[in-house]
């Protein structure tokens, strides 16, 4: 039968190194690990290089595209970095830019700011959701909301990225967000109908917003007075 | 008479009055006022849906089931049973199909009667909970006439609703989004919204206490069940009553009352040995409590009875009674 | 103490259907044409034969005598001449050597004269002596040589002989009938074990079903004794060893040991009853009281029968069977031996016949086993049937010693209760039955 | 605190390793029989992984940032170390643990669960202590998983099975019905 | 491989008697966890078929020079190189392809079908030889993940490679897509394969006239 023993098939050649005849002598070892660790590297090195570029505008029209429609198409924008609780377009030198929280500061054509793009991810129903959204400091509403990633429910919990009626649904809104159940809605400026059968993913990303913006809010403020 | 008329079997020559159809057909009968109820609360439509659940595991047992083996009365326990955790507006189709699957997969994959590992029924729903998550949640508001259908129902096979629903809410649901209790005296009449088998807590456990005290189903399991929800949940109420509902509403609202008198209570799945069955109710009672309070889902009952039915081999293995002379522990290989 | 239930857990109680004898006084049946005595009647060694076919034999004689210590003596319950010595059907399913005596029909089949003298000069060894010698078994089934019990190793020590008048099987009413019919040769056997085995206490256990037996031995009751009557709740199996000294004395007898490790005898009334006799009559045992009874029966009644009697004349002594007599058991219906054949004897431990009407023993369907759990809340010595089931269907015997198989008693509670009528204890007899060849093979 | 409490739970029953993530199912398939060697794997799985959690940290922190294309390589080269030196040592120090655990420990080399668990770790910049909730919650939830099966395939040897759902149909589906009941957990502690 | 067999046996072997998946149960992990669409299952059919036969070919040219203490090592150094090609490759080239399929990609590196083929054909065959074998087993890999990938994403989103089949109303089975149904569908298919087998063999059994015979008596 071809049943459980075989389940472990591949796993069975490992152990099982055939007894050596002759003596190998141990600068070989070496020397194919070696060569074969050299080609390697050197092969994928090569690739790297290659395609690195790719990789990077991708990611570069991923992260312009979400920009563009949370913040509803500024002209230009500015990445900020977080830095000791504070927010700071120029690094101090020797910081590696790899590891800090980036946020993105948009801008009218006339050079005005529209408001902030803000990056934020939480555990939803099944995973952690992870999304843009666009705030405007000034009316303190949120512009826009884009989910970039999740794994909730299809059908059900992806809504909160595929439906268009919820995703508007934030456009505008007065922070901080409050989720009603639809068919609640008192008309208030801060409520967001949530998605039917999918509670718990749409007060997620409203939880993610508020999160958020608790903790980025006053470094908003602050970086905005210094400006001024 | 000549000696080779005479019949030879082994003893004993007395049997005991039990027989395996004469205890599935006394809980298809207990299950009818139950059904009875849920018609009268949810109109029409529910018994439809009931009527096709059990259709679906009726022909399916007839088809890939042994020879005669829709007399014992299993499929159409499985397929009533399944039709009760379904919301009364449930497309007819879908709920065909999950009596299908509860009873393909539930049971005859297995071998049958007796062989199978997992509730059958509630395999059947947890299928169709994972296939079409909206359309079982989506409830009716209760508000139309009772020879009114949903319109959902009507929907063809594989087709989806055509048409916007009004949905309500189950107590449940209620508590879970937006902290509203309800009514201790509707939930115990049925006058609420929810699956069909979620209605009257009050008919269901006459019925179950008639299965009980006929020794049709062990006693231990719900008594196991409603004994660690009250503690648990009490206890939960007592530190925070806002955030944690009321033992009471835990206990008569959702299909607990539903799933601790007939599901978690399937002899086939559940454990034979008493301590066992008191450690059984007691899982389902704590998984119901975490999943209800801390899970995502407004209702556990159905996980947590498929849970602990993974469990039982387990269960009954630790549970070894001890053997009359010896000490305790021996009794175990 | 007086409040307590006397009784074991688990059990179960199937219907008593003990009207159709209860009622019934004790009589006589008129001696058959030939005996059959095979020379296995008990537990242990067969019997030797000491007699050759041509034989004149007097009733009371001793025809085979015992092989051994664990072995019993068999006696020729007519006076006759021995007309073979042969493979005979035995009431367990096969054939085995007996000893054909046709009966002399113009005999008086006197007793012959007293070959005991009184028990109260005797030492307990002349009393276990005369006991074996007389071919005293136990009569409540077993037939477990009667005089094995009574010489415990010296150095067990015993506080209660228990006397066993529970007769919890169905049907059956030949205890209920000895001990309200003859009380005082209860006591009087009971007054010799007790003097035998140096016990100052005694405790009589029946069931309370039977109001008038426990009147009758209450009425009789030695005052110079230390014995106490005990009604017990009505539960099968009330009268196994085991079960009877849980409910008495409250004390479990370890698994694999027997009633004296724990300081108990227990003697079924019957054999108590024959004890007496023995040394009362002086006739050997060579014959005991049968409940012939079941719906397959015409007259069904307790009768006084010698050993060796062929089922079919004693059942032709109580009107014969009815038209729809399907099934003859000898025992009661829950562990009872079904018979294949109308010509397997009565032996000494055969209790009661019952000949089961056609509707009594229709055959239901077996299902699959449907994890009900009932034989558990059934079985008195807390087995787990239901694993043990699955086990002997998947052929796996050593694990169902593992799981104290040795330990079942084949009351056939189980069996009983299942609703899917599995037939659990015949699976556990079979399995016992390979497990043992198994055995064999692997030692030898 | 609550977001490695989540991050157990989440490894272990919401998204578990082996029944929402297809992880580990050759031993799962293998080696579910009996509960005691389903015991033992599940032992040797949660060593392993936290000995290729520390190990991922480490080469993450301090050596991927210069060379991210050999991430693969040295992950899965480090894993292998990582599983025989183990081997080694605990020969050395508990030769009854290696008995225990002995023949499982070559096995794991190769079970995607540990380098999916590295791989993740590295991918979502899990911390030390992250990292390791995360490595305990995966191996808490394929030993969770291994023992349900075992104990439910311990049954299932004395069910008469229709001819064509023996060997690993039924496992399979056995599986997915598994999978289906922890469906329920989905969304735990996170509301 | 101590039978020599035909290039044409090399060929078939894998992609049906003896399928990896299917027969074998080696790559479990990916054929069960990215097969809930059609394109996802062939990607990653397409990137593991590539990485066994680059790996193949490595492997069987420098069989020779490989000394067998260390050939696990070298293989796993081997394997894991292409997989890291394939991964930044995908990234590069269909990046939405590669999002969807995650981890996976980089879990190909412990596809048990691929050391296997290594340890088992490739290390002690001829370069072309190889070619035909790492061509057999990876189609048998693909065919696999296509069946599972049809059936998810038939019944999990109604819809062949995107395009809708039962219309636009269709309510999809959302559990075929979701991790149950992973597992129900291998089920179902190790279920269709011995049904089939035992079907086959009860004809063989019961003597019956292959289809051929039954034409000519006919005639």
């Amino acid at each position: 039968m071809s049943g459980a023993g075989d389940g472990n098939g591949g796993s069975r050649v490992l152990p099982q190194a055939a007894p050596q005849r002759e003596e190998v002598p141990s600068w070989r070892l070496l020397v194919t690990l070696g060569s074969t660790g050299a080609i390697a590297g050197l092969l994928l090195v090569f690739v790297y290089q290659a395609t690195q570029p790719a990789i990077q505008a991708y990611r570069a029209m991923v992260l312009r595209q979400a920009v563009q429609e949370v913040l509803k198409g500024p002209e230009r924008w500015d990445t900020l970095y977080v830095v000791d609780g504070g927010l700071v377009q120029e690094l101090p030198a020797e910081t590696d830019p790899a590891g800090l929280e980036m946020v993105f500061l948009g801008y009218h054509e006339d050079g005005q700011p529209i408001g902030f793009a803000i990056t934020g991810g939480e555990f939803g129903f099944q995973d952690i959701i992870d999304l843009i959204f666009g705030y405007d400091p000034g009316t303190k509403t949120v512009t826009g909301m884009k989910v970039l990633a999740n794994k909730e429910t299809p059908g059900l919990g992806d809504k909160i990225e595929k439906d268009s009626v919820f995703v508007a649904e934030f456009d505008g809104s007065e922070t901080p967000l409050v989720g009603v159940k639809s068919g609640r809605a008192t008309g208030a400026a801060n409520e967001v109908d949530m998605i039917t059968g999918a509670t718990i993913s749409s007060r997620a990303v409203i939880a993610i917003i508020n999160h958020r913006l608790e903790l980025l809010g006053p470094m908003i403020a602050a970086y905005l007075e210094e400006a001024n | 008479m000549s000696s080779s008329r005479l019949l030879v079997t082994a003893s004993p020559h007395l049997r005991g009055p039990a027989s395996t159809p004469k205890i599935m057909w006394n809980v298809v009968g207990s299950l009818v006022p139950v059904v009875a109820t849920a018609g009268y609360f949810f109109g029409f439509g529910a018994l439809l849906v009931i009527a096709a659940a059990t259709l679906g595991a009726l022909l399916t047992e007839m088809v890939f089931g042994s020879k005669g083996s829709l007399g014992d009365g299993s499929a159409a326990i499985t397929g009533l049973l399944l039709g009760l955790t379904l919301p009364p507006g449930f497309p007819l189709w879908m709920s065909f199909l999950g009596g299908v699957v509860a009873i393909a997969f539930g049971k005859l994959i297995f071998g049958g009667l007796g062989q199978n590992m997992f509730n059958p029924a509630l395999l059947g729903r947890a299928f169709l909970q994972a296939a079409f998550p909206v359309a079982i949640t989506t409830w009716p508001t209760g508000e139309e006439g009772w020879w009114n259908l949903s319109p959902t129902q009507a929907s063809l096979p594989l087709m989806g609703a055509e048409v916007d629903t009004v949905t309500g809410a189950t107590p449940l649901g209620l508590w879970k989004f937006e902290r509203i209790a309800t009514d201790a005296v509707d939930l115990l009449t049925g006058a609420i919204g929810g699956s069909a088998g979620e209605t009257s807590a009050v008919v269901i456990t006459i019925c179950g206490g008639y299965l009980a005290l006929r020794n049709f189903l062990n006693w231990r399991i719900p008594a196991g069940i409603f004994l660690t929800v009250f503690v648990l949940s009490g206890a939960l109420w007592l530190i925070d009553a806002g955030r944690y509902p009321s033992p009471v509403f835990m206990l008569f609202s959702g299909g607990l009352m539903l799933g601790a008198w007939f599901m978690a209570t399937d002899m086939v799945t559940s454990p034979v040995t008493s301590r066992g069955c008191w450690i059984f109710g007691a899982g389902i009672g704590a998984l119901v409590v975490l999943i209800r309070n801390w899970g995502g889902l407004p209702e556990g009952v159905m996980y947590a009875i498929l849970l602990m039915n993974a469990m039982v081999p387990y269960l009954n293995q630790w549970t070894q009674p001890r053997v009359f002379g010896t000490r305790l522990g021996e009794a175990a290989s | 103490m007086a409040s307590r239930r006397r009784t074991f857990r688990h059990g179960v109680h199937p219907p008593e259907l003990k009207e159709l004898t209860e009622k019934e006084a004790i009589r006589r049946m008129p001696f058959p044409d030939e005996v059959v005595l095979p020379l296995s009647q008990h537990t242990g060694a067969p019997a030797k034969p000491i007699v050759s076919e041509g034989d004149r034999v007097e009733r009371g004689d001793k025809v085979a005598a015992a092989d051994g210590f664990i072995s019993s003596p068999v006696h020729a319950s007519a006076s006759g001449t021995v007309a073979g010595i042969d493979l005979w059907p035995h009431p367990d399913g096969t054939y085995k050597p007996a000893v054909r005596i046709a009966v002399d029909r113009y005999s008086a089949q006197a007793p012959r004269p007293r070959i005991v003298p009184r028990w109260e000069g005797l030492s307990p060894q002349e009393i276990v002596q005369a006991v074996q010698e007389a071919g005293v078994v136990g009569l409540g089934g077993a037939a477990f040589p009667t005089h094995v019990k009574l010489s415990p190793p010296p150095d067990t020590e015993l506080d209660a002989v228990i006397i066993n008048g529970c007769e919890c099987e169905p049907y059956l009413t030949t205890d209920h009938h000895i001990m309200a019919e003859y009380p005082e040769r209860v006591h009087m056997g009971l007054r010799i074990m007790m003097h035998t085995l140096g016990v100052e206490r005694a405790m009589i256990g029946i069931e309370k079903n039977k109001p008038d037996a426990i009147e009758a031995i209450r009425a009789t009751l030695p005052s110079d004794l230390n014995v106490t009557v005990h009604p017990l709740t009505v539960k099968y199996p009330q009268g196994a060893e085991k079960m009877l000294i849980k409910a008495l004395l409250g004390r479990e007898v370890p698994s694999g040991k027997l009633p004296m490790h724990v300081g108990a005898i227990v003697q079924n009334v019957g054999s108590c009853a024959a004890i007496a006799e023995v040394f009362d009559t002086g006739l050997p045992l060579i014959e005991r009281i049968v409940t012939v009874t079941g719906l397959g029966v015409e007259n069904p009644s307790n009768l006084i029968v010698p050993v060796g009697t062929k089922v079919g004349e004693l059942i032709g002594a109580c009107g014969g069977l009815t038209e729809d007599a399907h099934e003859i058991v000898f025992g009661g219906p829950m562990m009872g031996a079904p018979q294949s054949s109308l010509d397997t004897p009565i032996l000494k431990g055969v209790t009661g016949v019952i000949v089961l009407a056609k509707q009594e023993t229709k055959t239901k369907e077996s299902y699959n086993c449907i994890r009900c759990g009932h034989c558990l809340d059934a079985c008195p010595v807390f087995l787990n049937p239901q694993l043990l089931g699955m086990m002997a269907r998947a052929d796996r015997y050593e694990e169902m010693e593992e799981h104290h198989i040795w330990d079942c008693m084949l009351c056939g509670c189980c069996s009983y209760v299942c609703p899917s009528n599995i037939p659990l204890s015949q699976l556990f007899q079979v399995s016992r039955t390979a497990l043992q060849r198994l055995k064999a093979r692997s030692a030898a | 605190m609550g977001d490695l409490a989540w991050i157990f739970i989440s490894a272990m029953v919401v998204n578990n390793f082996t029944l929402a993530y297809f992880l580990g199912l050759c031993p799962f398939m293998g080696v579910s029989g009996k509960i005691y060697t389903a015991l033992r794997m599940g032992a040797a799985n949660i060593f392993v992984l936290t000995v290729a959690s520390v190990c991922a940290w480490f080469l993450d922190t301090f050596v991927l940032p210069y060379a991210p294309f050999l991430k693969l390589i040295s992950f899965i080269l480090v894993i292998a170390s990582a599983v025989q030196i183990t081997e080694m040592t605990i020969k050395k120090l508990s030769p009854a643990l290696f008995r225990a655990l002995g023949i499982y420990l070559p096995l794991i080399t190769t079970n995607c669960a540990i380098l999916f668990m590295a791989w993740v770790q590295a991918n979502r910049g899990y911390s030390f202590l992250q990292g390791l909730a995360f490595a305990w919650g995966a191996g808490a939830g394929l030993t969770l998983a291994l023992v349900l099966m075992a104990s439910i395939r311990e049954d299932l040897e004395f069910v008469k099975l229709p001819a064509i759902a023996r060997g690993n149909a039924i496992v399979f589906i056995i599986a997915g019905i598994l999978s289906l009941a922890f469906m329920g957990f989905a969304g735990l502690f996170t509301s | 491989m101590p039978r020599q067999t035909t290039p044409g046996q090399d060929l078939t072997r894998g992609i049906w008697r003896e399928n990896p998946v299917l027969i074998q149960m080696l790559g479990l992990c990916p054929a069960l966890a990215v097969t809930n669409t059609v394109v996802n299952s062939i990607a990653m059919g397409l990137a593991t078929f590539f990485v066994l036969l680059c790996s193949s070919i490595l492997v069987s040219t420098f069989r020779k020079l490989i000394p067998s203490e260390v050939r696990i090592s070298t293989y796993i150094l081997i394997i894991a190189t292409f997989v890291t090609i394939a991964d930044m490759t995908l990234e590069a080239v269909v990046p939405e392809v590669h999002k969807a399929l995650g981890a996976f990609i980089a879990l190909i590196v412990v596809n048990c079908m691929i050391l296997g083929r290594q340890e088992a054909f490739a290390s002690k065959n001829t370069v072309p030889r190889a070619i035909i074998d790492a061509v057999g087993t990876g189609i048998g890999f693909i065919i696999a993940l296509l069946m599972m990938g049809s059936i998810r994403e038939i019944l999990g989103y109604g819809t062949f490679l995107g395009f809708p089949i039962f219309g636009s109303n269709y309510e999809p089975w959302i559990v075929f897509i979701l991790p149950p149904g992973g597992f129900f569908t291998i089920g179902f298919i190790l279920l269709a394969l011995n049904w089939w087998e035992r079907r086959k063999l009860e004809r063989a059994r019961a003597g019956e006239p292959p289809a051929g015979a039954a034409v000519e008596r006919a005639a």
